[in-house]
């Protein structure tokens, strides 16, 4: 192991994919922290909205919600949510989403819902959100999950959110425009959809990583691409913004706890 | 006109056993202090919606106080499950609970098309999502120029909203600022709304003549209850208790400890308890 | 990224004979200054888009700008008509204009959806109206829920939109305030967008998080103007000139006196000439 | 000739018919005057909503323009013209709205589109604005129009907006809850719907005015209620609130004449 970790590695990754001309829907969690890492280093004019409303933020620290405080307060402006979803999503005036989710299959569709039947969950999980729009909405989509077994299926028990369907030109077929998931993610590795398959296939491997590890943590006999390169490893100042903001927010949310 | 009135006759006088209730704020403003009046007045079989049901209403459900619920995401934000939420859906306990689901964008949408007053709202949205299959909710209108197929879904209607706001002027003018969410879409498209907010002042003075603001004709009571959005914040009176999200997994994780949390903090507390969170603003 | 340029460019650049055209401003920030370079710019064929076409277009039709517009409704308001209008649509001077006419109900509707990426508005409107016996486009939807039926227009996406703003900051961003109309929507639903604006300033400020922006990555192009709205007003910087709004009336009654004023006015003019209406700000 | 001239008791009586109760979509002209005087004199708390998106406005001069400053810097809010039609008149929340047109006919439809064809006008009119919803949506509706054949006119060439149609249950036949026009008020007198026909019938006649005015004055036989009053002149207050503000009025619009 070098010094730094698969899930730095992760995040790192996803942030070198965006440019200062994106305008990007952010999720929580480790696309926020890419988001911010691109805006902090490379691409300092990137537009970052939260689907709380809020639209141009800068936040000094990553938000625990979607709506925190710090992206209305460092945000250009904050809109209504039906504006948000209406205007700004639906309008087509978002270049890039970033989607996670519980599961995932090999067209890049993704299940947020429930594990088990829909009507008996064996796991009820929170619910697509925003996911069904933003990934018929969004120019292209960029997926970020850790790769294992559990979470790379064979089958999904619910589509939550549709990538490329069945494959193919499936998206075509349904009147959807917009690319759909162009870049997964993952903390071992990158995967791409194949240009007509749409099979999501491994291009590019984290340092350190083999192609048996890959093999092993997919639930489907995954596919690497003809081409496949080692992603570079983080810069020391991509390191170090990471882990400063990571710091910042880790100190920020550790308030008192208190009852209400 | 709006009423000025206390939290314990708005909730008595206007939420009724078997109402649909939303209670909204988007992660900002959410009415907790109304929420647990509602609960220690023991009200029944509500329908609740909510775009982002959270701790409050894990805190309903729990509580039993609820029938059902619309919802699009039911989670604890950046944290994790809803453990009250879960054991109703998965176990039905304490008792089972009916779900109609949707995405944000639906739901947004649904509350918009509630305020405008029209019957339903139409989307590009839900495509090859297998949410279609399971809410007989979701159906199809057709453009009459174009042809193109889109997604309808009903407008949403509450017999009561509640929301919490910044503050109100003595007439019962309301004032909300920040991540404003779908709140007054929620309060016009209501039969009955309650406002809750941080103070009540002589003068609103929106700071700009498009603010939002939300008249008192508009509103059925307003009720003035500093903290009242703790553990969610308000914006320039105090921030979110990220801590309080991240504590709740523990204490709702077990029937038990989610019981023991309840009578102490809601049964035996009074909406007065609130104050105490609005100290900490800057 | 918007471009900030100079007026001639803009126009030059985004209005091309022939386009669909909204140039909006209900009462306030009308844009004036820009309409008055497409005249210049001899710009032709223009289907002209305007919930309520004021004196500029009744100088762009009685220019023969346009072949054609969709309104809601044309007058000089609190004044009387627009003879230029008029003239166009009872004598078909100085050309036939094509109209598509709507209500402001249909047309703010219409605006929305455009904003919003729909093919079509609905609405509850037109009941009993002859409207719809005139215009075929205006159809019907029934909700698919309750069975209702509404009416139904086809959404509004501009070739270009231009409007006039209070200030922008040097990266672009918009911002409007007070009566702020159509515009925010005018300028989405659009291919292409110019918006001229009182002063370009180092920092927005806009006075609430929810005031009115149109970041630069919607815009196209924006344009300092002092004063670019002028007789129509921007709120805080001058005043509506009512007296010009009365004036008007004089000189667009006859088809000499009105071309009497564009030559002199419009057609050796220039943008800077708006600056002088900007000094009397109180 | 009493001290009063026909438009001010015209303005006058409409005023009276407000509430503190009422929220208001006002029009220019006589409504905005009759709304302003009811705020000045009996009902301070009414509620004015210009659709130009103000709400809650107290002008100190009356507007020449549905947006003139004057209404913006005095109102509580001020919101986008989609949402003042979709929420707020559409949403069912405005009590009174106030038309006046070119024509009216016996079942106060109007029309301010066309006189003659609407292919080949005779005259074209301004058009419909915000009038075919008002109409609908507003709980009740307003009207002020001078007397004259001109005006109150057999059959209208163009309906504008819908009053009671072809008259009785025409409005609840095309599925319409609210209560349409239920007083017209004129410069020599005041009309009401009948309660069954709809037909505009005289219910009180200004000072000085005579039955045969009336109805030489009207472009249909015109039917007299069967108690019908005379209205109340002009209070002093009324009669100087009017001529205060239109005095205001006149000078704040008689600015310096300019080119632009």
């Amino acid at each position: 192991m070098s010094d730094f970790t698969p899930t730095e590695m992760m995040t790192i990754a996803a942030s070198r994919a965006l440019t200062n001309d994106d305008v990007c829907f952010v999720g929580i969690g480790a696309p926020s922290a890419a988001c911010n890492i691109a805006r902090l280093t490379h691409a300092p004019d990137i537009t970052l909205i939260y689907e709380s409303g809020t639209v141009g933020t800068k936040p000094d620290v990553l938000p625990l919600s979607i709506g925190d405080g710090e992206l209305c307060d460092t945000a250009l402006f904050t809109v209504s949510v039906p504006e948000m979803f209406r205007y700004w999503l639906q309008g087509g005036r978002i270049t890039t989403g970033f989607l996670g989710g519980a599961q995932i299959d090999r067209f890049a569709n993704l299940n947020t819902t429930v594990v088990g039947p829909y009507d008996h969950p064996k796991v009820r999980l929170p619910g697509g959100g925003g996911a069904p729009e933003i990934a018929s909405n969004c120019g292209q989509i960029f997926i970020t999950m850790a790769l294992s077994k559990r979470g790379f299926v064979d089958k999904l028990n619910f589509i939550t959110s549709m990538g490329h369907g069945e494959g193919g030109n499936h998206r075509e077929r349904l009147g959807i425009k917009t690319k759909g998931p162009t870049r997964v993610i993952t903390d071992i590795c990158m995967l791409e959809p194949d240009p007509v398959t749409k099979e999501l296939t491994v291009v590019s491997i984290h340092q350190g990583v083999t192609r048996q590890q890959i093999i092993e943590n997919c639930g489907w006999p995954i596919k690497f691409a003809e081409t496949v390169i080692d992603t570079p490893v983080p810069t020391e100042t991509e390191l170090q913004t990471l882990r400063d903001i990571n710091a910042r927010t880790k100190k920020a949310h550790q308030g008192t706890k208190e009852a209400a | 006109m709006a009423r000025l009135t206390s939290l314990a006759e708005a909730i008595s006088e206007n939420v009724h056993d078997g109402d649909t209730v939303a209670m909204e704020g988007f992660t900002h403003l959410i009415p907790y202090a109304a929420g647990h009046e509602v609960i220690r007045q023991g009200k029944k079989d509500l329908f609740l919606i909510r775009m982002t049901p959270d701790i409050l209403y894990d805190q309903l459900i729990g509580t039993g106080a609820a029938r059902g619920m619309k919802f699009s995401w039911g989670g604890n934000p950046g944290v994790g499950s809803l453990h009250r939420f879960r054991d109703a859906v998965e176990n039905q306990w304490p008792r089972p609970l009916e779900i109609e689901e949707h995405s944000h964008a639906a739901m947004a949408n649904a509350y918009e098309a509630g305020a405008a007053n029209l019957p339903f709202a139409m989307l590009r949205g839900y495509i090859g999502a297998d949410l279609t299959k399971v809410n007989p909710n979701i159906k199809q209108v057709t453009c009459p120029f174009t042809g193109e197929v889109l997604a309808a879904v009903p407008a949403i209607r509450p017999d009561v909203t509640i929301i919490h706001a910044l503050r109100a002027d003595r007439k019962g003018n309301v004032l909300l600022e920040g991540i404003v969410g779908v709140q007054k879409e929620a309060v016009l498209g209501a039969k009955r709304s309650i406002v809750t907010v941080e103070e009540i002042v002589n003068e609103l003075n929106p700071p700009s003549p498009n603010s939002v603001v939300l008249p008192s004709w508009a509103v059925t009571a307003v009720v003035e209850v500093p903290g009242g959005a703790f553990p969610s914040y308000a914006q320039g009176y105090y921030p979110r208790s990220n801590a309080f999200y991240i504590a709740w997994d523990e204490i709702a994780r077990d029937r038990d400890t989610f019981q023991a949390w309840i009578e102490e903090n809601i049964m035996k507390a009074r909406p007065e308890d609130f104050a105490k969170h609005a100290k900490k603003a800057a």
